[in-house]
């Protein structure tokens, strides 16, 4: 089985289903011949041809628009957005239309849209371009949440997610690009929406991440016997059950996001278990978030992001309490 | 000058009906006396239907209702020229657009009474939903038109919009696109002068909105909105070249919305008794009529025939809408996704 | 003192602060001739003109993005968008500029706005026309988000809002606008962003509210005794000290909101509990919200929102707890 | 044709300096030997500032750059034109105008190392920070002027920005506004030919971008943008329209991106090496050499004092850039609000 980074893993799952459904198409900003500045499209377009990989203008609300239009005329559309950050001119397709147009025609229409778009920090880049605004959509009913956090995952909930008969955000952490290498078996896998993992077992603390955070978190729980971490996987809708064992048998829970605190989707994870499992609880819900403020540049994007150490003295605190 | 001209372009408008009904025969498109009379029969629909919305809204039996008064030629006289395999992307305006292509006039009302279900377009319409967000439909249809191209369907996708419609943002990315991929889209702007309370004049500094297009690489062409022959014409020959796959036009129907925006303003705080008046003179269905009287295709008891059938037509479609059963609370969370998530099954206990 | 309802108490607010100051100056859609759609700015075109009270082309993006401009300049722009569902495609303008240019310039440029626009249900309009996104715009620093709940605090709360340098997401219950009167004196006076009223003291629940649902929960309290409730008036930044100071005292919270539940702002507000009060509270903190859907059409508008029996339902069963 | 025409357009450019350094005397601007030199100077700065950011970027000690290279007469001739007292809005890659207007050069180092306080301007000079998101920043431009109006102050706004940024919607509205309220500003396309990887051609079917200001009721303009003597004309008497409040004009410069997109891209993937080739030829400092040495202003050792005195000034805001204190971590907080809420002073004890 080949070992690929999330950018080969991603490639892989758009050229395998392009190749088994002549209805999905790519179309954004760069994904042709450029291949996409991840280069996370390189080479569908010389395979498929410009009519489904398709550049377009610079235009994202544009860009999106015209996904949902192609979605409710039979199309499978996954669309590209540059960076996350560049969703804020969509947003209204997003809102209003992708999220909305099977409610509205009762069913008559539908979008069956992948909106894949980088996130996250980490990769001293500039404004924009190291966002995490998933809350947001995560609000919204009518979409789905999806980020993935190894190679593996990345290609069966990326099939899922072309397969899913309703518009999906595809939100890949540019930091985890190239970062780890995994076995991907080639051909058909899935990986359902909607479930989250156990990726290491134990009976003491929770902790809960998803996409590249995750990763931090399982380098701070090194060494720490006994922690229970959570891979979400999917954000919305998120796997209450999954979560709600794991905090009914360990009573601690730490939730870690890059996103500002406030609002942020640790707060819909945590004003669950606040409602709905508290009984079981030993100590207060905490956060490991980006701080209240504008994601910084490079200079100190290091300070904004959940650190090792932040992971480690909310382990502490938890414990201790 | 010394300087290069790179580019020049003109500004064309049409007209062929005019106000006193004679119309320019080197223009008048080929129809027959049936077509002629279909049309007119649908211009009384259209308004009948009107009439009775803005008086069951009165009566609290709809909700807000946007009245199409003065804008029914723009209207039937584009529809007219659609195939069922077309595609229709509407704004919120186009009663008579839904109704010119059969579209259940019941579930019109229901829809304007507050009911989603009145949007369920029939299996063999492909029209969208009405759509509340000015100017973003746009893009759906440029949309579906690339997907249509991509299947080789070949069809043509028509989309709906006011003069306000081509302030935002979202026009230009359409038209943008539609420029692109030289898509199989007509682009219908119902400038009937006003966005609520603001006029034309104020919505954009051009002098045309027709000479947009130029900004895309593709034609534009003004009507006399309130000329169907022309609405007509115009309408036809775009659409033909966007199914023969020759690509985008916008065509710009300048007519005139004779009633406030909606039931819930009121138009006479922003504007002058003389200029409704004035458009008085130029209504799109006296205008018909009069053709039609010349050609000996209108008479007294014809308008009593077709009137007291609109009538019929519209008493049947408002009850058939107020005796639908309301919905059931539970059809909240029946479309929000293709199956209801964990917790919606949970809020559904409510019910 | 005059009785004023709450479109009256607004227009006073903004005449007053416009008599006043002749950097402040109105712009939108329909806001001039007409008086706005809702006539929350009539009159004022009469007596400011037309180069301060700005009827703009429909374009939302475009009328964010000229205030931003305006403000960076040195005016003090009142913006008003005419239902807050079309702040969408002006998201961008309001999550990459608005709430960054003070950042992004390191003070040299500031963004001193005032966003005013309409929110929530229970007026039977068409789609999009009652959503109540506040939390989106929380989530955002750099963003002040006010919602008043009746007419002397809108007063206020708007003064305070045209003179704070930093931009202010000002949401008035369209459903309040014309309920009710109160006395709304003349003249200067502010209410300080940040901070929150008790309404009703109590011991025994403690129950959280803005804007419209305020009156709703005031209504569902009647009869109970020893029941708190606490107006919030400034979602962000939010007043955790009285929220602390009450949940302590109760033990048992109960939040209501209009929108959808997952992400809305009660899921900071009870995360924020749960992190830093849990050990005080008693019971489960209950969110009586909107539910996870597309905000219906009229027909079953009433059905969405929170009623007095489900919010007397979650105080029943909190008590019971 | 039987329908009426109306409007009609035509599309100009303008050139006066061409490749071979020999100028059209007729359209040639009253430009004084000092100015012309001192032109050149800032032309010769913006290379070797570019230069050198790119070795920079290749040591690690800056983050990802877009270089300038190949349209310096767009942004040192445009910005030549503007006064202390105008207002500029910039995209990001106008390093040029930075410099000429006389921006501290270790700032702009500063901020493409990464650190925000390189965008903080000095208070004698209006302009904007650096804006990523493409095409925003024009409506602040309309916003600014709108207030400057509004205050009766005589200047003119300019902003900048590229090709790609014509087909976002902010563009759309911002033209649009720029010409309902007649405001005084001036929108500077550089049209480099590429948007990352999507050519012009595809990025609008209009052939040339200066027609899209019709479709807004002003007047566009297509120039040559490697001709720093037509862009400075027509840069300057858009300006001086602008300042006597007789509205927007869009000046389209036709120019180059010589290098890759940014140092982050590799512009070989997706371009032919004989495009990057023939624009050689049209390199815009080369062009103004030759007509200056033609004139007797240009010699060889005046080239090598110039030269030496550019990397002089580059090599100190190098080393001012590098020897100033990193950002403390709190820092992040000071900036979202006038002052911290509490929620970040809680936060800030993390440091
Ligand atoms: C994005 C958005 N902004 C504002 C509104 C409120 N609104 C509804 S109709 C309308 C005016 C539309 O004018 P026009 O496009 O000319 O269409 P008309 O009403 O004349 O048919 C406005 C401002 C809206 N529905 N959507
Ligand atoms: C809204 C938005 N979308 C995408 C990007 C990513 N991006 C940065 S520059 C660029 C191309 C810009 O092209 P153009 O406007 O021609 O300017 P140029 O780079 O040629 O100077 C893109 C797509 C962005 N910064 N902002
Ligand atoms: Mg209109
Ligand atoms: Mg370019």
């Amino acid at each position: 089985m080949p070992q690929l980074n999330m950018v080969q893993a991603i490639n892989l799952a758009l050229k395998e289903e392009m190749m088994r459904d002549p209805d999905v198409v790519i179309l954004g900003e760069d994904v042709g011949k450029n291949g996409g500045v991840f280069r996370v499209t390189e080479g569908l377009w010389e395979q498929f041809g410009s009519e489904r990989v398709i550049d377009t203008p610079l235009a994202e609300s544009g860009i999106l628009g015209i996904s949902i239009g192609m979605a409710a005329y039979g199309l499978k559309p996954v669309a590209e957005i540059q960076f996350v950050g560049f969703t804020y001119p969509a947003l209204d397709q997003i809102f209003s239309h992708a999220s909305r147009i099977r409610s509205r025609s009762r069913g008559r229409y539908t979008c069956p849209l992948v909106i894949r778009t980088p996130y996250g920090g980490g990769i001293k880049a500039p404004e924009l371009h190291e966002e995490s605004p998933e809350a947001l959509f995560c609000h919204m009913p009518g979409i789905k949440v999806v980020v993935p956090s190894t190679p593996y995952y990345a290609k069966g909930l990326l099939i899922s997610s072309i397969r899913d008969p309703d518009p999906v955000l595809f939100l890949e952490a540019t930091r985890l690009y190239r970062l780890i290498k995994e076995e991907v078996p080639e051909g058909d896998y899935t990986f359902p929406l909607g479930k989250a993992r156990i990726v290491r077992e134990g009976k003491n603390i929770t902790l809960v991440a998803w996409g590249s955070m995750l990763h931090k978190v399982l380098q701070a729980v090194e060494g720490y016997d006994d922690v229970e971490v959570i891979d979400l996987m999917t954000l919305h809708p998120f796997d209450e059950e999954t979560l709600f064992k794991s905090a009914r048998k360990t009573g601690r829970v730490i939730i870690v996001h890059e996103a500002p605190k406030t609002c942020g989707f640790g707060a819909e994870l945590s004003a669950t278990l606040a409602e709905e499992a508290m009984l079981y609880l030993k100590a207060p819900i905490l956060r490991v978030t980006g701080y209240d403020v504008v994601m910084p540049l490079p200079k100190l994007e290091d300070f904004y992001l959940p650190t090792v150490e932040r992971i480690r003295k909310a382990m502490e605190d938890i414990i201790k309490y | 000058m010394p300087e290069k001209i790179l580019e020049s372009f003109e500004i064309r408008r049409l007209e062929i009906l005019d106000p006193k009904g004679e119309v320019d025969e080197s223009l008048m498109p080929s129809l027959s006396a049936d077509e002629i009379k279909k049309m007119y029969e649908l211009l009384i629909l259209s308004r009948t239907f009107d009439q009775r919305a803005i008086d069951l809204q009165r009566e609290g039996r709809l909700g807000t209702y946007a009245s199409i008064l003065g804008q029914e030629a723009t209207q039937v006289g584009s529809a007219f020229t659609i195939k069922k395999s077309d595609w229709i992307f509407p704004s919120f305006r186009e009663m008579g657009v839904y109704m010119t292509l059969g579209y259940p006039i019941h579930q019109l009302y229901q829809y304007w009474a507050g009911d989603e279900r009145g949007l369920k377009a029939p299996k063999d319409l492909n029209i969208f939903p009405i759509c509340v967000p000015i100017g973003t439909q746009m893009l759906h249809a440029a949309g579906a038109a690339m997907a249509a191209k991509y299947k080789r369907d070949p069809i043509a996708v028509i989309t709906y919009f006011g003069d306000g419609a081509t302030s935002e943002g979202d026009f230009h990315e359409a038209f943008n696109m539609a420029g692109v991929f030289k898509l199989p889209v007509v682009f219908i702007c119902q400038n009937n002068h006003w966005a609520i309370s603001l006029p034309r004049e104020r919505q954009t500094a051009a002098k045309t909105l027709a000479q947009k297009a130029y900004a895309y690489g593709f034609e534009g062409i003004q009507l006399d909105g309130n000329d169907i022959f022309a609405v007509y014409k115009g309408t036809k020959d775009a659409i033909e070249k966007a199914r023969r796959g020759e690509g985008p036009v916008f065509i710009e129907c300048v007519t005139y919305r004779m009633s406030s925006h909606t039931t819930a303003d009121d138009a006479t705080r922003y504007r002058s008794k003389e200029e409704v008046e004035m458009w008085k003179l130029k209504d799109p269905i006296l205008r018909l009529k009069l053709f039609m009287e010349r050609k000996g295709l209108w008479t007294e008891p014809y308008q009593k025939e077709i009137e007291e059938r609109s009538r019929q037509i519209i008493d049947e479609a408002v009850k058939v809408a107020e005796s639908v059963e309301p919905p059931h609370p539970e059809d909240m969370f029946t479309y929000t996704y293709a199956k209801p998530t964990f917790r919606q099954l949970k809020q559904m206990e409510d019910f």
